[in-house]
């Protein structure tokens, strides 16, 4: 019993996790892609932040007569991490929609299928 | 004092605690969007106010009560801003209100529904 | 938040599921304002819940909405998903328990970080202290990234454009004004004070939670806010393209040379005791300069971001007779 | 009582999240959304008493700007919606009794 309750944080960080990753790879849609990538993303964010949590101690803002904080390290590495995700997430979505603008569709099987075909185009004019 | 202090801030929150509470159920059960609407518009920012009015009656230092104060007037700005926008967007782009409906038979319920969708 | 992910998976209609990601944006943040991380709670506020549900949206209202059914076999991806959860579940046997002041993370450098930071930066707010000085040359990394990614999606995205004419503007303003005006008079109302928020933010994250990161996208925001409803040409006249990318670029320079300067006085890259007399007044003094830079760049590449997304769009539209 | 205000917002806010997710059109959705971002405005403030540091008020006032710029944002963009949306109003007034 203390096993679980001592442990809960990380299964719920895995269980986020792994969503994201299926996410990821079972569906073939971009943007779809992304969200479940920024799924994965936020599980190692609180991932680390419960980590950097102490047991009875509060915010790692100093004050008179407060001991007890939680670590800060984490939340600084976080802090940086999300910023950078949003543009990176903007960065993604960019692309996107130049894929978009390039091939009509923003679905992967459709795209590949038409990469498939340009390219048999190609050798046949080749020959 | 600080009896009477807590027990009206105790009110107040309890106050809040309910329109929040009747807010959930009726953006849950209420049959339409305008009624969710209404269930969600009105009891968003009364709630909001008496919580945080309940807050301001908790602490004394006066730092919070004005950040409390700001985050107050900014709800009572925005709430409704939004809530406006949302309906007036709603009924731009032909979202039908329920009530019309109960009046004609289902047929020409559907009928409608297909003319508005047409248009 | 695994529910909300769960229906995440689940949902085809892709505009759901954006907004389902921006609710899930702010349950993680009410999760970190319980886990004791105000400062990153902050951020994930006005980041995760605001400027990215407003980009995914962008996209999706110019790539369509729907999802097709996935063709091949999802079956496959679930027993590889189902073992690497297996095998993480299996390693979390030997971590330490949830809150235990004993573990690993809390024993090496943190202490310093929470029980010297007082005495050798001076400044109440440790996360601050750790991020612009402590670790100011990690930061000075994500700082050059996201200006990276303001170039990368300047380049990706931005269309050759003529000003138009101040006919054209009050043309679209005036269809604006029509339309929203109750939303206008608001919002014109509370721009300064977002603005004068975001400053406090900026100069006051020294002593509470906020800081550059935070203070440069709410600043982003309000300006967002302003092009949303008096439109982009209108935004574009107040604050022009040049103008915010020579302020990004600025941030980041802004950042390098304090390291410079400091390194010209005789301390190493980004040590801040040497830029003044007294070593405390000097740490004060870079944190705040460096926050600002931070503060310049984050703020500008947003703002780029979302003028070449709803540039882009407008292009599009424009292209295409207004309809998508 | 500030605990059993946290919970009723709790309470209150799973319930915005089954409309957000259940909602048959596009306005449920953005009003539940809006609605949930109040109460995380206001779960916010509750927690910061709860745990004793009443001065990280900061974050809910960012929360309350920046949950009305994602609400204005969406609704301009909604407008893109516009004729995809109408099919789904058919079926909203298919299902009325």
């Amino acid at each position: 019993m203390t096993m679980i309750l001592g442990l809960y944080n990380y299964w719920v960080v895995i269980v986020l996790m792994m969503i994201g990753f299926y996410i990821i790879i079972a569906h073939g849609h971009l943007i779809k892609k992304i969200i479940g990538l920024n799924i994965f993303q936020t599980s190692v964010f609180i991932f680390y932040i419960s980590v950097g949590k102490v047991e009875g101690a509060t915010a790692p803002i100093w004050q008179e007569g407060i001991i007890l904080y939680s670590n800060p390290l984490p939340h600084v590495l976080i802090l940086t991490a999300i910023v950078v995700g949003i543009a990176t997430t903007a960065l993604g979505l960019a692309l996107i929609i130049r894929i978009k603008e390039a091939y009509g569709v923003i679905d992967e099987d459709e795209i590949q299928a038409m990469d498939n075909q340009a390219m048999v185009n190609q050798d046949k004019e080749h020959q | 004092m600080e009896g009477v202090l807590s027990l009206l801030s105790a009110f107040f929150l309890l106050i809040g605690s309910f329109l929040c509470l009747s807010g959930g159920v009726g953006i849950l059960r209420f049959p339409d969007f305008y009624t969710r609407m209404h269930a969600a518009g009105v009891t968003d920012t009364l709630a909001a106010t008496m919580i945080l009015i309940g807050l301001m009656l908790q602490n004394p230092e006066m730092l919070v009560i004005i950040k409390l104060i700001l985050i107050l007037l900014m709800t009572l700005f925005i709430s409704p801003a939004a809530s406006h926008a949302l309906g007036q967007a709603a009924a731009l782009n032909n979202l039908p209100p329920l009530v019309d409906l109960h009046i004609k038979d289902l047929e020409s319920a559907s009928a409608s529904g297909d003319k508005t969708s047409k248009s | 938040m695994v529910g909300i992910a769960l229906a995440v998976n689940q949902i085809k209609d892709m505009f759901a599921v954006v907004m389902l990601a921006g609710i899930y944006g702010l349950v993680s943040a009410s999760f970190f304002v319980a886990m004791d991380a105000v400062d990153v709670a902050f951020t994930e506020a006005s980041v995760g819940a605001g400027i990215s549900t407003l980009l995914m949206l962008t996209t999706v209202a110019m790539t369509g909405r729907t999802e097709h059914e996935a063709s091949h076999k999802p079956l496959l991806a679930l027993i590889l998903v189902a073992i690497t959860g297996g095998l993480l579940i299996y390693g979390t046997f030997d971590m330490p328990y949830f809150g235990s002041a004993d573990a690993a993370v809390h024993n090496h450098v943190a202490p310093r970080y929470i029980y010297d930071s007082m005495k050798e930066i001076g400044v109440p707010n440790m996360v601050t202290s750790v991020l612009a000085s402590y670790r100011g040359f990690d930061t000075f990394g994500e700082v050059t990234v996201i200006f990276t990614a303001g170039i990368g999606v300047l380049a990706l995205l931005s269309v050759a454009q003529r000003p138009k004419d101040d006919a054209a503007i009050e043309a679209i303003n005036d269809s604006m004004h029509e339309k929203h005006l109750i939303l206008r008079v608001a919002i014109k109302t509370m721009i300064p004070f977002i603005l004068l928020y975001a400053f406090y933010v900026q100069f006051h994250g020294d002593y509470g939670p906020g800081g550059g990161f935070q203070a440069g996208v709410i600043f982003a925001a309000a300006i967002i806010m302003y092009a949303m409803l008096f439109g982009l040409s209108a935004a574009r006249r107040v604050i022009t393209q040049p103008f915010v990318q020579l302020l990004s670029a600025l941030g980041v320079l802004l950042y390098g040379s304090v390291g410079v300067v400091s390194m010209i006085n005789g301390g190493s890259f980004l040590d801040y005791s040497v830029l003044a007399a007294d070593p405390i007044a000097g740490q004060h003094l870079g944190i705040l300069i460096i926050e600002l830079g931070v503060g310049l760049t984050v703020a500008s590449v947003m703002i780029i971001i979302f003028f070449s997304f709803s540039a882009r769009r407008e292009y599009q539209q424009a292209n295409k007779g207004g309809s998508l | 009582m500030v605990i059993a205000a946290t919970l009723a917002i709790l309470v209150a806010m799973i319930l915005a999240v089954i409309r957000a997710a259940a909602g048959p059109s596009l306005y449920d959705r953005i009003l539940a959304v809006n609605m949930f971002g109040t109460k995380t405005v206001l779960l916010i403030s509750l927690l910061g008493f709860v745990m004793g540091r009443p001065e990280f008020l900061d974050i809910a006032m960012v929360y309350a700007l920046i949950n009305f710029i994602s609400v204005i944002g969406v609704l301009r963009l909604s407008d893109a919606f516009n004729s995809k949306h109408n099919g789904q109003v058919a079926d909203l007034v298919k299902r009325v009794p």
